[in-house]
């Protein structure tokens, strides 16, 4: 198995490496294909040790060989993969599979064909690091690693001012979350005297709550970043200025999902301070509900879905911080696919429409783009969480994990933002897809994507379909190490309301999207309505940042530089020198060179000792009368 | 009819000393400041002497002779540069004397 | 009548006059062979001098070897007194005036090198230098001063130029005025305790536990200034930047290094019982003078741009340095004394050499003086091997390791934290500090900037003969090997040191 | 051979520096790429026959120098000295193979070598005195480095880096006669070994001002704040290669100098002083972050860069345990690397377009692709991104802390942060977007003579990041006997209690022959 597991893990890094041999040569198809071929090997690989697992076979853990010890620290290059990292081992994998060979049909006319596979591949290995390490370093390694390949895809077009802004915000705002993480890695060894999961874990059932608290806190710190959170949530959006199909393995499926994965990981950890999931679980729901209002009036479609990915990021943090991991993670799984599934839908749109982001500048695709239609289509109803596709299985569960739990604002927020979300995915079908042919307009001459790419997409269309299937041998594999809870509502009658009702509420606002913009009209009454300001300016946030924290920091920066350090810091130094300089050109007048004066200068200073010898000397001479005269003062 | 004393020979030597140190400061012509250091070597010779005869010892006088010695060469050697100075320059002032400075 | 003075010729130990008579003998040589035959070559007289200076020395090593056997030795009536101060600082005195003295072998002709007069005055003086330190009679030590004193005024007149005969006259008109102090103040010693001898004074001082308090301090202010104006302390030092201007280069250089340690014996042993016995004055006036001579002069030297002038305050810089010596006065700071103006000795000498050979007929219009530092810009250029040799004088005297002078700032910098004065070592430490400018200067005048249009580029071997550059290459050997002299040289100081009581 | 192996080290590039007079000038690069090649060799055959295992001396070498005044010519490495002294004699390699500069090119060679003789020599001297010779005189040759191969403010710079420098290691002369001068006190024996001074256990006050007095020469050396402004200038004006030797060795003095000196001889003022240093460790890390985020020159960039991860590295030192120990000189060498490799390329777009100013730059990605990525990769390096060298020694100098002070570690994590803001805007601005100035439409990439440079480095940039242990182990064990050692010294609770007890009785001070007494 260990094979297998090294095979998972370095074909990726293979793929990438080869690639980055052609860097800097012409396109060729040999640099997209041997990477695609090799995370297939990787996806093969993982299936076998998914199967293993399975199978009832035991975690393969395998230790590489030593990274840093010193002191009581040591931290091995250590993998493992247990039923929680191969979930995540194969969606990675199949995700980013699908991901590259569409991506051979997408970059197909890109000069930076090669590098981007070069790129998505590290990416990729990236990832399975971070899901398959053993270690909490080992994790930080794919956590930075991942952060450092979402920065160079978001920037790949590094012409583009907005792609690079993007880049570098992404990259800074996940460093801050990073600290955080590290702080937590700093909190967990100085308190368990190791980084490794297991010894760590057990460690930590017999230590102080508040430490402990102080732990989840910044470990969910760093998962915030990661996973785009409130507050520092306004990179995601931003990063859809790279490319489409790394908005879909990147920014939607795998790597936003890592702070979920943290804190599944992590679940002894959460399990123990059950205060700070509920803090996790709240601040989801808030996000789940503020991301999808900021979806509903969007008019940028990749940003659209950026939101929605965002709002069921919230969902699952709720399920993690509500101590349902399982469930955290299985919607996980579901949202992958589709998500991912929509992405790609999207980037034949864009790809058909040159470029174009704006659904309204669309309309009545359908025709001409059937396949995606189709696809886009069922992964919307999917990501409404209708009967039977995989959103139904994980997000309804979710609903439930709250309602079970008692937190029935969580449920509310969560059944509401259920209902926004429907609404906004089909405006956006409904935009695109059906009405009037508008992009003609714009003289657009719109084409199916190739053939290939669309075969490619079908596997993540099917398990967009099918993943609820899975549910009760997923529940079984991954409940050994999670904590098994099943969630059943009591009452048949209270689940089969609750059901039925939430279908209801989602299939209503479906139908309210498609009555709304199946005729695209701009609405210039509600444009000038406050709360379409708030949303499209997604509640000034990013304006926010770039007033009060940005532009501050840059000035500060340039008072830093040019006040402090040239005019105090550097300027008392040179003051010294100066002074001393200055002194001897004053003085140096002593020297006048007339010999009157230098004679008048022996005297004098003969004239001064002499002074101080007679002062002295009576001093001396008189010391008993001028202590009598002192202590007759009062001295 | 004060009695002559140490001291008073002593405060003799310090006046006249200070007369030549002022004469050193005041004087801006180079023969005269010569004579203000003779006034100071010569000042010092009578407190030599009147010590010398105070202690009934001879060193202060054999001091004084050697003074007396030192400060005729020293009139030889200043002299000398003052001749060479006024053959060059055509003066002996002081404050013509001064093109080092700084 | 008379007692017929019986004197055993034994007792008279003339032996301890003997490194003193070997110049005079020699001077008087001079004389005689210029009397027989005038117009003789610089060569002869050079290479006489040299030869009983070599004598010189060989009788000071002499007297070191008795020394060391028999400790110190006392002579004529026990006005000679040979310890250890005495024949150390006399083989300075003689062992720097034998690296002097062939700088006047010149490959351009000087004026004052022509007269044999200027080498017996030469001996003349080595010989008033050496009666000065190897002395304890206040009599002897003025003698000593005066004689080398005087034919030091005439030595530096001989350069003849304008600027000489000025040095000269300013030289002699405050040495004279010097000597008055002097004088006053050997009279207040001997009006305060009957003697001239300071061994005596001493005694007699601590015997009436120091009664007349005041008027000790007024002797020993007129000492002070005095020895002030020898060692160019702050304010007495006014003399030194012009004369050292004025005066040849090799002159200059061997006024910064011979009657300073003369001045400093003498110093050393009037002021040393005075603040072993608890005189709280004169340390905080010796303590004010260090400081201020160190870092004024450190800091007129930082404006100068002159070279010569600048090495002119340098000096006085390192005076007051080594002035600190004789305030810590315990056995480790005199043999640091010694130590540093050994070290010193070959520095300087190497750096004035420096100039002597860079020595111009005619200013050029860019320069403003003799050896002002735009003479030196990109000197690297045209004299590589000379401009290394420079900048590793300059490095030296700001004391960078493990050039001769760092070590001597070390024991130096050592003796004051073993003394007990942390301020003062601290102090010392900045100065050098501030020091490294005006060394920098040069090197950066020399190495970083590009050469005057239209310098002369042969200007700076100008004045370069054999012996000369086998002069400045035993300097530059010196400073850059002193890490292996200083060991042998601090034990046999130490010995000598610490024999003598000091 | 290996009995002298430290001494030829020192002094085989000053030999050849004196040979190198006669040498042709011509030829003067391959004889310095020559001698600078066997001295690499040297010091690797210096490695491999270290033993790793040992925590004390090793190759130590002693002659008598000054004996009357206890000063010896002592000579040994151990795991700390090690490995930035094969960094010196690398980055010599390194330096002269991808020299550029035309004018003079013997004199630089010779003043290379000659340089490079001292900073061998400041990191094998065992005996304070020898130390402190090679720590002033390797300022001569950088100053003439700076001077005369300089920028236009080159003078200034030079004279600035001079003064300050001296003055500072003047003070901490000081510092060393005073604890020569209690060790007399304490044995009777005069004596500048530091294994001696090792042994010697001084009272709390005494400990208090003699490290003041050294820290005024490590801190203006290292640089700290507020002694940092000689550094930008210094930078600014010198060419590459005095740039690139001076922020990957001769900074690491100062640094250096904390571990051998501070902390082992003063173990209670460590502790007494921690908390101020670490305080002005996190101003270097932020307030120098954002300095260079203002910056418009890439070298200054880069300058800055160094000052703010030298507060990493001294934070790392003043952790008082051995990760964070471990971790400082481990990122001494990460931080020699990267700079180092830092300023070479800031030196290939010099020799380009003879402009530093960002601002000139734009869009060189696609011009200088392969320029763009090494940059890339050392921007990463810089950012500490894991699996390049820097990680490992901000992670563990970080870690190391974070025992002694939640808040502050916090803070100076900030570190990673602000470093990404200033590194990322400055790559941003040279290598993104559309290339708008003419003169760069046509920039040749780097060429074979720079990659010679380049490539090495950016192996042992991943190299060390994903496998650092060949490094760490010998540093470890050396750490982890000075941090025991700090432990038994120390006196005060406070200090027993801040520095960790490791294992009972390492003894680790290998008395030398002074120390019988």
């Amino acid at each position: 198995m260990e094979l297998y597991l090294y095979l998972a893990l370095f074909s990726p890094l293979a793929g990438s490496l080869f690639a980055a041999l052609f860097g800097a040569s012409p396109k060729t198809i040999v640099a997209g294909v041997v990477p695609s071929v090799l995370l297939f090997v990787s996806f093969v690989s993982s299936t076998i040790l998914l199967l293993h697992i399975l199978s009832g076979g035991d975690a393969v853990h395998v230790e590489m060989m030593t990274w840093m010890a010193t002191g009581n620290l040591y931290i091995p290059f250590g993998f493992v993969v247990d039923q929680v990292s191969v979930t995540m081992m194969m969606v990675v994998t199949i995700v980013s599979t699908i991901v590259h060979v569409y991506s051979i049909g997408y970059m197909d006319h890109d000069k930076g064909f090669n590098r981007f596979f070069s790129y998505l591949s590290a990416f990729v290995f990236s990832m399975m690091v971070l899901v398959m390490s053993d270690n909490f370093a080992g994790l930080f390694i794919g956590w930075e690693g991942v952060g450092l390949c979402s920065w160079l895809l978001i920037g790949f077009w590094y012409e583009k001012e907005s792609a690079t802004w993007a880049a570098n915000e992404a990259f800074i705002m996940n460093r801050i979350a990073d600290l955080g993480m590290l702080i937590g890695i700093f909190l967990v060894y100085w308190n368990t005297g190791t980084l490794q999961y297991d010894k760590a874990f057990a460690e930590m059932q017999h230590l102080d709550t508040a430490i402990l608290a102080w732990m989840g806190i910044f470990l969910f710190i760093g998962a915030m970043g990661k996973s785009a959170q409130f507050p520092l949530h306004t990179w995601l959006a931003d990063a859809m200025e790279g490319p489409t199909p790394v908005s879909a393995l990147i920014h939607a499926a795998t790597m936003v999902t890592a702070g979920v994965y943290l804190v599944v990981r992590a679940n002894p950890l959460y399990d123990l301070i059950p205060h700070v999931g509920l803090f996790i679980a709240s601040l989801g729901a808030f996000v789940a509900l503020f991301a999808a209002s900021m979806a509903l009036v969007n008019r940028d479609m990749k940003r659209i879905i950026a939101y929605s990915t965002l709002s069921q990021l919230g969902y699952m943090f709720v399920a993690a911080g509500l101590g349902a991991y399982w469930v955290a993670l299985f919607h996980l799984m579901a949202h992958a696919f589709f998500k991912a599934l929509l992405f790609l839908g999207a980037g034949n749109v864009m790809h058909a429409m040159h470029n174009e982001l704006d659904p309204f500048k669309m309309g009545g695709l359908r025709k001409v783009m059937k396949g995606t239609f189709i696809m886009m289509t069922l992964a919307s109803v999917a990501l409404a969480g209708i009967y039977p596709l995989a959103g139904f299985w994980s997000k309804d569960l979710i609903l439930e994990v709250a309602m079970i739990e008692h937190h029935y604002i969580i449920y509310s927020v969560l059944l509401f933002t259920a209902g926004l979300t429907a609404f906004y995915s089909f405006r956006l079908v409904a935009l695109v897809f059906h009405g009037e042919e508008r992009y003609k307009l714009f003289g657009v001459h719109p084409h199916e994507a190739y053939k290939f790419m669309l075969i490619a997409m079908s596997p993540l269309l099917i398990l967009a379909i099918i993943a609820g299937a899975f549910k009760m041998t997923y529940f079984e594999m991954v409940t050994q190490v999670l904590p098994a809870t099943e969630y059943h509502i009591h009452s048949a009658l209270t689940y089969w309301i609750m059901t039925i009702g939430t279908q209801l509420f989602v299939i209503l606002a479906i139908a309210y999207a498609y009555k709304k913009y199946q005729v695209a009209k701009e609405d210039p009454a509600m444009e000038k309505r406050l709360c379409y300001k708030i949303l499209i300016n997604q509640y000034y946030i990013p304006y926010f940042y770039e007033e009060y924290l940005v532009k501050p920091y840059r000035e500060l920066s340039t008072i830093f530089w040019k006040q402090v350090d040239m005019k105090i810091v550097d300027a008392t130094v040179d003051g010294i020198a100066k002074t001393i300089y200055a002194t001897g050109e004053k003085t140096r007048e002593m020297q006048s060179g007339n010999l009157s004066t230098m004679l008048k200068w022996m005297v004098a200073g003969t004239v001064g000792l002499l002074s101080l010898a007679v002062v002295f000397g009576l001093a001396a001479r008189y010391s008993d009368e001028i202590k009598v005269f002192l202590s007759g003062l009062g001295v | 009819m004060i009695e002559i004393g140490l001291t008073h020979y002593l405060v003799l030597s310090t006046i006249l000393f200070a007369i030549g140190l002022f004469g050193v400061m005041r004087r801006k012509n180079l023969l005269l400041l010569f004579f203000a250091t003779e006034i100071l070597l010569n000042s010092v010779n009578i407190a030599f002497a009147a010590i010398s005869h105070y202690y009934g010892d001879l060193t202060g006088q054999l001091f004084a002779f050697f003074v007396i010695a030192i400060a005729a060469s020293e009139v030889a050697v200043g002299l000398g540069l003052l001749i060479v100075w006024h053959k060059r320059h055509g003066n002996i002032n002081l404050d013509k004397m001064s093109t080092m400075r700084g | 009548m008379l007692e017929p003075v019986n004197v055993s010729l034994e007792s008279l130990n003339l032996m301890t006059l003997s490194p003193m008579l070997i110049p005079i003998i020699g001077a008087l040589m001079i004389i005689v062979v210029d009397l027989f035959k005038s117009g003789l070559d610089k060569t002869l007289y050079v290479m006489l001098s040299l030869l009983f200076l070599v004598m010189d020395f060989g009788a000071i090593l002499e007297s070191a070897g008795a020394f060391a056997q028999n400790g110190t030795i006392m002579g004529i009536f026990d006005v000679m007194l040979i310890d250890g101060l005495a024949i150390l600082s006399q083989l300075i005195i003689v062992g720097a005036s034998m690296l002097f003295i062939p700088l006047a072998l010149t490959s351009k002709r000087f004026h004052e090198f022509s007269y044999p007069e200027f080498f017996a005055l030469f001996l003349f003086m080595i010989s008033g230098f050496q009666f000065m330190v190897a002395t304890d009679n206040l009599i002897l030590v003025f003698v000593g001063l005066e004689t080398s004193s005087l034919a030091l005024y005439t030595l530096i007149a001989m350069h003849n130029r304008d600027k000489s005969f000025e040095a000269a006259v300013k030289y002699f008109t405050m040495g004279a005025l010097a000597a008055g102090f002097y004088s006053f103040g050997a009279m207040v010693f001997y009006a305060l305790t009957g003697s001239v001898e300071i061994n005596q004074i001493a005694s007699v001082l601590a015997a009436n536990k120091y009664a007349d308090i005041g008027y000790v301090l007024i002797g020993v202010t007129f000492m002070l200034a005095s020895f002030g104006f020898k060692l160019s302390l702050v304010p007495f030092h006014t003399w030194a930047p012009d004369i050292y201007e004025g005066a040849s280069a090799s002159m200059a250089g061997f006024m910064s290094i011979v009657p300073k340690i003369a001045a400093f014996i003498v110093a050393m042993r009037i002021f040393e019982f005075l603040i072993h016995s608890g005189v709280v004055w004169l340390e905080v006036i010796l303590y004010i003078f260090v400081v201020v001579t160190m870092t004024a002069a450190n800091i007129w030297a930082l404006v100068q741009t002159d070279v010569k002038r600048m090495l002119a305050y340098s000096s006085i810089s390192h005076a007051g340095f080594v002035m600190a010596a004789i305030l810590i006065g315990t056995t480790q700071s005199n043999s640091a004394l010694f130590l540093y103006w050994a070290l010193f000795t070959f520095t300087n000498l190497g750096s004035f050499s420096m100039l002597w050979i860079s020595r111009q007929k005619h200013i050029p219009a860019h320069q403003s003086s003799d050896h002002s530092y735009n003479k030196f810009a990109g000197m690297v250029r045209t004299a590589p091997v000379a401009a290394s040799i420079m900048a590793l004088f300059m490095l030296s005297l700001a004391g960078i390791p493990p050039f001769a002078l760092f070590w001597g700032k070390l024991y130096m910098i050592a003796s004051a934290v073993s003394g007990g004065y942390t301020v003062l070592a601290l102090i010392m430490a900045l100065n050098s500090a501030i020091a490294g400018y005006y060394y920098l200067k040069l090197i950066v005048y020399m190495f970083m900037l590009d050469p005057v249009k239209g310098a002369d580029e042969h200007v700076f071997t100008n004045n370069a003969s054999l012996s000369l550059r086998t002069i400045i290459g035993l300097a530059a050997v010196g400073t850059i090997f002193a890490f292996i002299a200083v060991n042998p040289l601090l034990e046999f100081i130490t010995a000598f040191v610490y024999n003598s009581g000091y | 051979m290996l009995d002298n192996i430290l001494s030829i080290l020192i002094f085989f590039p000053a030999l050849a520096a004196m040979f190198g007079f006669v040498i042709h000038k011509d030829s003067a690069r391959a004889y310095g790429i020559s001698v600078a090649f066997i001295e690499l060799a040297l010091s690797l055959l210096l490695w491999f026959s270290f033993d790793s295992n040992a925590s004390g001396m090793q190759f130590m070498e002693q002659l008598p120098l000054v004996p009357a005044f206890g000063i010896n010519y002592i000579l040994g490495v151990d795991g700390i000295s090690l490995f930035i002294i094969i960094l010196a004699s690398f980055f010599t390699l390194i330096g002269i193979a991808s020299l550029t500069e035309t004018k003079n090119v013997k004199n630089m060679i010779i003043t290379l070598l000659f340089l490079q003789m001292t900073m061998v020599g400041v990191f094998a001297a065992l005996d304070a005195i020898v130390f402190y010779v090679f720590w002033e005189l390797s300022l001569v040759p950088m100053l003439y480095i700076i001077g005369a191969w300089g920028g236009p403010l080159r003078i200034y710079a030079s004279i600035k880096f001079f003064l300050y420098t001296f003055t500072g290691s003047l003070v901490m002369l000081v510092g060393m006669l005073f604890m020569a001068y209690f060790y007399y006190q304490a044995t009777g024996v005069w004596s500048f070994a530091i294994l001696d001074w090792y042994r010697l256990i001084l009272p709390e006050t005494f400990q208090l001002w003699l490290f003041g007095a050294f820290f005024v020469g490590f801190a203006i050396k290292v640089p700290m704040f507020p002694f940092h402004t000689w550094l930008p200038y210094a930078h600014g004006q010198a060419p590459t290669i005095g740039s690139v030797i001076l922020a990957a060795i001769l900074l690491k003095m100062g640094t250096y100098a904390f571990i051998r000196f501070s902390l082992p001889m003063f173990p209670d003022a460590s502790v007494f002083f921690m908390f101020p240093i670490a305080i002005i460790a996190i101003i270097m890390i932020i307030y120098t972050a954002m300095v260079a985020y203002a910056q418009e020159d890439i070298k200054q960039v880069v300058a800055y860069s160094s000052v703010s991860h030298m507060g990493v590295i001294i934070l790392g030192t003043f952790a008082l345990n051995v990760e964070g120990i471990t971790g400082s000189i481990f990122l001494m060498i990460a931080h020699g690397v990267v700079s180092g490799a830092l300023f070479l390329l800031v030196g290939v777009i010099y020799d380009r377009r003879h402009t530093k100013m960002m601002s000139e730059f734009g869009g060189l990605a696609s011009v200088m692709p392969r320029y763009a990525t090494i940059f890339g990769l050392m921007l990463m390096a810089s950012v500490g991104m894991p699996l390049t060298i820097n990680f490992v020694g901000e992670f563990l100098s970080l870690l190391g802390f974070y025992k002694q002070s939640h808040i502050l570690t916090l803070l100076a994590g900030a570190a990673i942060i602000v470093g990404a803001i200033y590194m990322l805007a400055a790559y941003k601005k040279m290598f993104f977007g559309k290339v708008t100035n003419e003169k760069n439409r046509n920039l040749p990439d780097v060429n074979k003579r720079e990659l010679l440079a380049l490539i090495p480095l950016s192996i042992i940039t991943i190299w060390l990041g994903v496998y650092p242990k060949p490094i760490l182990e010998p540093i470890n064990n050396s750490v982890e006997s000075i941090v025991q050692l700090m432990h038994d010294k120390s006196i005060t609770e406070e200090a027993k209690s801040r520095i960790p007890n490791l294992i009972e009785g390492i003894e680790i001070t290998k008395t030398s022959t002074q120390g019988a007494h």
